[in-house]
């Protein structure tokens, strides 16, 4: 089912069971409003969040991917999201390298109480990829314009500098 | 018990329309303290501690309570806000965080714009330091004191200090203008052209 | 003493005026303590609370000029010891963090503040830059058979997330410094409640009530002399005893000092440095009281109680 | 890397406790070298070190698990080894390692860029920094500094760090390295929208022959590798740019904290993609965050397999 | 497989911004669903019933319901899904209500994400495998952790229902909070009187294993098989030769150690037993005051003991408890008044807490029930109480009402009138809250009845004038400041999580919130449970509550004890990972970081290492399968390939986008 063009982009978020997803419940009973674009997939620990699952989302044209654990200390499995904290980082700090936007990807820690603070999180983080658009392709050619370009700085040395 | 500050006579009450409450008054009020009105809960505290409570019109609380109702002109022609002197006693006690004193201040902003001047004397006093200063750059109190008694017709104020405090020499006679008093004048100056936009 | 320290000085109007004494008692014990103060070349009028109470941003740009102005001199802490004077520093300093603001401000300022600046009391300087170790160390005449309360005002401390100094319900800072010269400090309650400010020339009522409290619970404690570290409320306790006396029906006849003039004399400094005689209220029968051996008040009801 | 004759001596000595001892001997010509299976006295003659000596061998290691195997390794083969160890893929007392000192290795691919194919490689030189390649009558001379593989470039390690026996005098060359490479230096300079780009350029390249993880050591996955499965499957095995992408990303997050910089991988890939340039930047990550570097302690930890309640380099969530 | 879709309205509640009629016809073309329809409450009889014979009309393999969180009814749904034949986890829920029609506003959009919420479920769905639980045995001892009156209440009530009872409390005594009053509202009995009998029955109980001065140290295990160690702390007096005489504390020098049972108003000997009626009656040393200890001469309660218990040399002993359930009922502590400087609180001695004050009025207390003020032993006559001291505070991080002051501190005016009757007292307050049996009917005797001057207003400052103390708040009814001149004044602290609440709740592995306090499972229909199986809360360590509520939650928690023990084996959750041997390369990387230690090593019968996965330790976290670089193990319900699916349904990778 695609996204609503014009209106929503794809944003994909994996929350814990115990805290982000039930911080989301709290949300909703709480009925703080909330933009309609994040899907949220539920995984019981952010510990079991792979790093190449958010890639994969990439892969797929995510716009935005969130992840949202319990607090450092407050791991339900106790020590889950210590593990996901040193995954999620580096990809965070990988993800450029790949060319894709680091601020296209977000992990933040939610506890079941903070209905507020997920609004605010959703909420922040929707309007940043608003703001940042469409993500690129994998899929789609690369255009002609993109092909001269990199073609150019190949051929005068510049960019990487691997082929030269 | 002893109830230390009887309260002079009020007038008549008024009956508050809540059906009209001025809510851009509420939201101009929080706009101008950045504090959130909706956050005092009329415990009282602010009142329990301010100094002046026993010479206000209206105690410090129901201020508070008055903006939360968006009672524009009672609050504004209150004599209250002449009265605190900002010593941030209710700002430090009160149990929300609320800096009630800055409300005040930003209140007596409100109502000085609008031409309000319940307690007179405390804004021609105000009025006279601060014409005082950008004229010399710096307070002349003696000046200060002068003009305030020509513009009350309070010729009384204070009569009784001066063969205490005179001899003592520690009122200069005459201003003592700072060299840059022109760029206070300025300040003044473009502080007003502001204003007027 | 040798140089510790080098200080931008704001000595604020009345120290030129109704606080002398207080301004050359800083100054003269700051030099025997080896802190240099430099006065601000043609500081201006903080605007005090008439500025503030008329309008933010003037009353900032006012202050501003002045912490600009340390900043031109190469430095970025200035002292006050005028309380007042303090508060609108600190307000513009703690403003003027936010950008907007300092924008909007230094649009009234021919020099813009650039947010370097942090003001401290002189009461702070001393307590924490020369600790009362060293203020101990410098006394020559210790003020011992003095029984002081130490009235702080309403705004030396408070409110605690803009002026960032001692307890805002129960200061200390001053009664450290007095038991450092000797004195014998008598808690007092009331260490921050307001004395009336500056109501006392159109409201001499209010002065008259609030200044008659402190005064009146002063008086019960059975104080020698009351100290204060604000022009204002100095004024209001000793010009303006008298009045008091006449409004409430009563008789103080209790001794106002500043902190720095009480210091002066424990470093046995000059009179002019000490300033005795600018005091309205005459202090020489509680200085009389030096170096004599005090009874004890009747306390020991309470420690035996304490220890049951 | 000198010292032929003692390493042959330590490795006839070791021999007779060992099943096989892998070391290189010379290819189908001059110029190309492969790994040489040492089982009997005789084979040891053909033993080869030096510059041509690229393959790191450690990547047999784990399919000897259970083997005596002996084992030559310069320095950065060294660290594929102990990063094994570390991970409990290879058991150390079923291994005896031999160590070299390593002055570089020299790419292959650009030498033929240099000089073209041509074909029969008759004789190489290596004399005072000058390769000398004599193809037909033909000799082509190149500095060994232009053709060395760029990992030598930035070589920290050029002794093996862990060894049983050091074949030599371990070398303590600090200088002439550079801090990074030239091409991360370059490749840091692109925009966001560039580097994806180039990636996509890249990996329409790749024909998923998965040489790359075949030569990598610490690839043990093998035949289970989830790029083949369809339980987990995470990609097709339809070569569309797409899926070669993440076939790359799936082999880069495996060796998150792994990755000893051997080079293997690039060295291996027939179509020539710059896959060091992924990992030295993932491993840039690494240090940054947990100022770790893959195979040196044979102690150490892997940093995704531990964790600290206060993290030194991991900022607190803003939001 | 053949799935069905049922998207629930919940009345206007999800069908109010979601077309569910439409939600319901787009997942027929989603793959394997064969059923699709929407249905106005699912979780009602009717509508499990409708899912019930759907299942049996289209021959449904699996269940798809897009409704409230599954947090909420997936257990519902599970066994409706099991009373239509299927097995239980052949269902997957999509949460179209908290996460859609209730933060969204916008139907088109709401719609269009509740399709694909569904969508994800199905895609999970279809994935699915049969699940089947695992039994293991039940070790039918229960720990309760905390003596006062909801762990004694647990205790006893655990223990009457014939299970092994241990009970663990940090003091050297149990009774608690509630040991320490003096009466009890709205009835006025007296505290001990009540609690005393009470603690008797656990000393006497032969089910009942008391461990005082003792904590938890460690707890391993899982539900059904808990491994504790607890701590039994040095108390330097050999308890079983103690015969609790009190000879040694009339023969201690050391007369001015801390009362804490008191409260710190009088003192105590530095060996003492705590209070009379503590059970256990034994004595012990505060190493912080004993002579012995800091001066290193002494030893006379040595000399004196006729029974030659004393034992200065006593260490630390950790001994190990194995239980199959865990009722912590830690209580609380009070807020620090200290921290209300504008009140002196800490500084004038006349200024002190309401648990001083009960110590104060108890006959049992210092003063033997006599009010005296501490400062000069006078009889107050003006008693001024504030409210809220500690509670509804911003200022000092307690926003929340502690609930049970107002009662007390009414109850503490009557009192003060009882003890004095030419007394005034007067009590500042902001709201009274007294909703409870006869509670509102209390404080309007205390005020109609008692003469307690309520005033509406919190107080601003208390100072000393003379040897009064002077108190100024506000009267906000009467518009005015207000002093009083108070000969003592009593500060109604709130209550506050346990010191160490936090760290036992890590020990533990509950979650507690921003304040200490416990989370329970849910806070309307799991107030008692955690999110930790086999771990139960009773008392004030969720939250404040005054004593009948926590006697309440007491037998609650102990009647959840009894029906969890009241099978012999439990069942696992099958939600496990599971190790496929085929792939595992025996590396052991998830071994390593397993936080459970629910994997171990084994070989296979070629000697191969393989891991492998003990299901009735295993959690369910899923950290191995991200460890796992060749994912040969595999989270059962929460697959890379269930996962895989859900991210591509979202993401179909050759999606253009226009």
């Amino acid at each position: 089912m695609p996204v609503y063009d014009g209106k929503e982009l794809r944003i994909i978020g994996f929350l814990c069971n115990w805290c982000s997803y039930a911080g989301a419940d709290t949300a909703g009973v709480g009925r703080f409003q909330q933009p309609t674009d994040l899907r949220i997939i539920k995984v019981p620990c952010s510990g079991r969040i792979d790093p190449l699952f958010i890639l994969k989302a990439f892969q797929g044209g995510a716009d935005g991917v969130l992840v949202s654990g319990c607090h450092p200390r407050d791991c339900h499995y106790a020590e889950g999201n210590y593990y996901a904290r040193r995954r999620l980082e580096l990809l965070k700090r990988f993800l450029p390298v790949t060319g894709i936007d680091p601020d296209r990807f977000e992990y933040t820690w939610v506890s079941a109480s903070e209905a507020p603070r997920w609004q605010h999180v959703v909420q922040t983080f929707t309007d940043r990829i608003h703001k940042l658009g469409p993500s690129p392709l994998l899929a789609a050619p690369l255009t002609d314009a993109e092909m001269a370009k990199l073609q150019s700085q190949v051929e005068a040395g510049s960019g990487c500098g691997c082929h030269k | 018990m002893l109830l230390s500050n009887k309260k002079e006579v009020v007038s008549g009450m008024n009956t508050y329309k809540i059906a009209s409450v001025d809510a851009a008054f509420t939201a101009e009020v929080e706009e101008r303290s950045g504090q959130i009105m909706s956050q005092c809960y009329q415990c009282g505290n602010c009142t329990a501690g301010c100094p002046y409570t026993f010479a206000y019109d209206i105690p410090v609380n129901q201020i508070m309570r008055l903006i939360q109702l968006g009672q524009r002109d009672t609050v504004l022609k209150c004599r209250s806000l002449w009265l605190c002197a900002t010593c941030q006693s209710c700002t430090t006690r009160c149990p929300n965080n609320i800096d009630v004193a800055g409300v005040m201040d930003h209140l007596r902003h409100m109502a000085r714009e609008q031409g309000y001047a319940t307690e007179k004397n405390v804004k021609i006093f105000v009025d006279t330091f601060l014409e005082s200063v950008e004229k010399y750059g710096r307070v002349f109190e003696m000046g200060l004191m002068t003009n305030y008694v020509k513009k009350t017709g309070r010729f009384w104020t204070d009569m009784d200090l001066a063969p205490k405090v005179l001899p003592k020499g520690k009122l200069p006679f005459k201003p003592h203008p700072i060299q840059g008093r022109g760029k206070i004048a300025e300040i003044f100056k473009r502080f007003r052209e502001g204003q007027r936009k | 003493m040798t140089t510790q320290m080098t200080i931008p000085y704001y000595p604020g109007c009345s120290g030129k005026g109704t606080s002398k004494e207080y301004d050359l008692s800083t100054l003269g014990i700051c030099e025997a303590l080896g802190v240099d103060l430099v006065e601000i070349p043609d500081w201006n009028c903080c605007g005090s609370t008439p500025a503030h109470t008329v309008n933010h941003v003037l009353s900032c740009a006012l202050s501003a000029r002045n912490l600009a102005l340390v900043s031109k001199m190469g430095f970025n802490e200035v002292t006050t010891p005028c309380p007042s004077c303090l508060t609108n520093l600190k307000v513009a300093e703690h403003k003027m963090h936010k950008e907007s603001f300092r924008a909007e401000t230094n649009a009234l300022l021919d020099i813009p503040y650039e947010d370097d600046v942090e003001a401290k009391s002189v009461l702070q300087i001393l307590y924490e830059n020369v600790g009362t170790e060293a203020v101990a160390a410098r006394v020559k005449k210790p003020l011992e058979g003095l029984r002081v309360a130490c009235y702080y005002g309403c705004i030396m401390n408070r409110p605690p997330e803009v002026m960032d100094f001692d307890d805002p319900e129960h200061p200390m800072a001053m009664d450290h410094l007095m038991e450092a010269l000797g004195a014998e400090v008598i808690p007092y309650p009331l260490k921050v409640e307001c004395c009336g400010a500056s109501y006392g020339i159109t409201r001499r009522d209010i002065v008259s009530k609030l200044s008659g409290k402190l005064l009146e619970v002063a008086e019960s404690l059975g104080v020698d002399a009351v100290v204060t570290a604000c022009p204002l409320c100095q004024m209001n306790l000793d010009m303006r005893q008298s009045q008091i006396n006449t409004d409430n029906g009563t008789n103080y006849n209790i001794p106002v000092f500043y902190f720095t003039q009480l210091m002066a004399k424990a470093f046995d400094l000059s009179y002019r440095i000490q300033g005795l005689n600018k005091l309205i209220v005459s202090p020489k029968t509680a200085l009389a009281r030096i170096g004599k051996v005090v009874e004890k008040p009747v306390e020991k009801v309470t420690e035996e109680a304490a220890e049951k | 890397m000198t010292g032929l004759e003692e390493l042959k001596t330590k490795i006839l000595g070791a021999l007779p406790e060992l099943d096989v001892v892998i070391g290189w001997e010379q290819g189908y010509d001059a110029l190309n070298a492969t790994p040489l299976f040492i089982r009997k006295p005789e084979d040891v003659e053909r033993l080869i070190i030096g510059p041509l000596c690229a393959h790191n061998l450690a990547t047999y290691l784990p399919g000897l698990k259970d083997k005596k195997v002996g084992i030559v390794v310069k320095g950065c083969d060294s660290r594929a080894v102990i990063e094994l160890l570390q991970e409990k893929l290879i058991n150390k007392d079923n291994i005896t390692i031999f160590g070299l000192k390593c002055d570089g290795v020299v790419n292959l691919n650009k030498i033929r860029k240099k000089i073209g194919d041509l074909g029969q490689i008759r004789k190489v030189v290596f004399d005072s920094g000058i390769i000398t390649i004599t193809a037909g009558e033909t000799d082509h001379q190149l500095k060994f500094s232009e053709v060395r593989m760029d990992k030598c470039d930035t070589c920290k390690y050029p002794n093996a760090l862990l060894f049983d026996h050091f074949i030599g005098t371990p070398d303590d060359r600090q200088n002439g390295i550079e801090p990074e490479h030239i091409s991360d230096a370059e490749f840091e300079k692109m925009s966001l929208e560039d580097r994806f780009a180039f990636w996509k350029q890249e990996m329409s390249r790749c024909v998923r022959c998965y040489a790359c993880r075949n030569a990598c050591p610490m690839c043990v996955c093998r035949d289970h590798c989830v790029a083949v499965t369809r339980d987990p499957h995470w990609i097709s095995q339809e070569n569309d740019t797409a899926d070669n992408w993440m076939f790359q990303m799936i082999h880069v997050m495996h060796l998150t904290g792994r990755c000893v910089e051997c080079g293997e991988c690039e060295r291996a890939c027939p179509m020539d993609i710059p896959l060091m340039l992924l990992r030295r930047q993932m491993n840039k990550g690494v240090r940054d965050v947990f100022e770790y570097e893959a195979g040196i302690d044979p102690q150490g930890k892997p940093p995704l397999l531990t964790f600290k309640v206060e993290e030194d380099n991991i900022p607190e969530r803003e939001w | 497989m053949r799935i069905g879709v049922f998207v629930c309205h919940c009345g206007s509640n999800i069908a109010g911004t979601v077309d569910c009629e439409k939600v319901a016809a787009a997942a027929k073309d989603f793959p394997d669903v064969v059923y699709s329809d929407d249905t106005m409450y699912a979780c009602s009889e009717p509508g499990q019933q409708g899912i019930i014979e759907a299942v049996k009309e289209h021959k449904l393999t699996g269940v798809v319901v897009a409704s409230c969180s599954p947090r909420m009814h997936e257990p519902t749904f599970r066994r409706a899904v099991e009373r239509a034949g299927l097995n239980k986890y052949m269902f997957e829920m999509a949460n179209i209500r908290e996460h859609v029609s209730w933060v969204g506003k916008d139907k088109e959009l709401n719609t269009n994400k509740a399709i694909d919420l569904v969508m994800i479920a199905a895609e999970k769905l279809r994935r699915d495998k049969p699940l089947i639980s695992k039994k293991f045995d039940i070790n039918k001892r229960v720990l309760i952790i905390g003596g006062g009156v909801a762990g004694i209440q647990a205790a006893l009530d655990c223990a009457d229902g014939g299970l092994e009872v241990v009970l663990v409390e940090k003091t050297t005594s149990i009774g608690g909070k509630m040991a320490k009053l003096d009466k009890t509202f709205p009835t006025v009995d007296c505290s001990s009187c009540v609690l005393g009998p009470k603690m008797v029955d656990v000393a006497q109980n032969p089910n009942i294993t008391l461990h005082t001065y003792s904590e938890i140290e460690e707890v391993g295990g899982y539900v059904g098989n808990f491994e504790i160690k607890v701590k039994k702390k040095a108390t330097f007096v050999d308890w079983e030769k103690c015969t609790g005489c009190g000879l040694c504390m009339e023969k201690c020098p050391s007369k001015k150690s801390f009362d804490y049972f008191n409260e710190g108003i009088g003192t105590t000997t530095a060996i003492n037993i705590p209070f009379p009626q503590a059970i256990p009656k034994k004595a012990k040393i505060d190493a912080d005051f004993c002579r012995k200890f800091t001066k290193g001469k002494c030893g006379v309660c040595a000399k004196i003991c006729p029974t030659k218990a004393i034992d200065f040399e006593m260490k630390d002993e950790i001994i190990t408890e194995n239980v199959g359930a865990i009722i912590t009922a830690t209580g609380y502590d009070l807020f620090d008044f200290k921290k209300y400087a504008e009140y002196g609180a800490g500084k004038y001695p006349d200024v002190i807490t309401s648990m001083q004050y009960e110590r104060l009025m108890s006959a049992s207390g210092p003063t033997t029930g006599h009010i005296k003020r501490p400062s000069d032993g006078k009889e107050p006559k003006n008693i001024v109480f504030i409210q809220c001291v500690g509670s509804r505070d911003k200022s000092v991080n307690r926003p929340y009402c502690s609930g049970f002051c107002c009662m007390y501190t009414a109850k503490q005016a009557i009192l003060t009138k009882d003890h004095i009757p030419d007394s005034q007292s007067y009590v500042f307050y902001m709201d009274i809250r007294s909703p409870g049996k006869s509670y509102d009917e209390f404080v309007r005797r205390g005020i109609e009845e008692y003469g307690t001057e309520y005033i509406r207003g919190r107080v601003a400052m208390v100072y000393p004038v003379g040897d009064k103390l002077i108190v100024r708040g506000a009267d906000t009814l009467a518009g005015s400041q207000v002093e009083v001149e108070a000969d003592l004044v009593v500060l109604a602290v709130g209550a506050e999580s346990a010191v160490g609440a936090p760290q036992l709740a890590e020990t533990l592995r509950i979650s507690y919130d921003t304040y200490g306090f416990y989370m329970e499972s849910h806070p309307k229909l799991k107030p008692v449970e955690t999110n930790t199986a086999g771990v139960y809360l009773a008392g004030a360590c969720q939250g404040p509550k005054d004593i009948p509520a926590s006697v309440g939650q007491g037998s609650a928690a102990a009647a959840k004890v009894l029906a969890l023990f009241s099978k012999d084996q439990l069942e696992s959750d099958p939600q496990t990972a599971l190790v496929n041997a085929a792939r595992c390369i025996g590396c052991y990387k998830c071994v390593e970081t397993c936080p459970f230690g629910a994997i171990k090593e084994i070989e296979d019968r070629f000697g191969n290492a393989k891991a492998e996965v003990i299901e009735t330790i295993c959690q369910g976290c899923g950290l191995c399968s991200v460890t796992c670089p060749q994912s040969a193990i595999q989270l059962q319900h929460f697959t890379d390939n269930q996962i895989l699916s859900e991210v591509k349904a979202l993401c179909p990778s050759m999606m253009e986008k226009s």
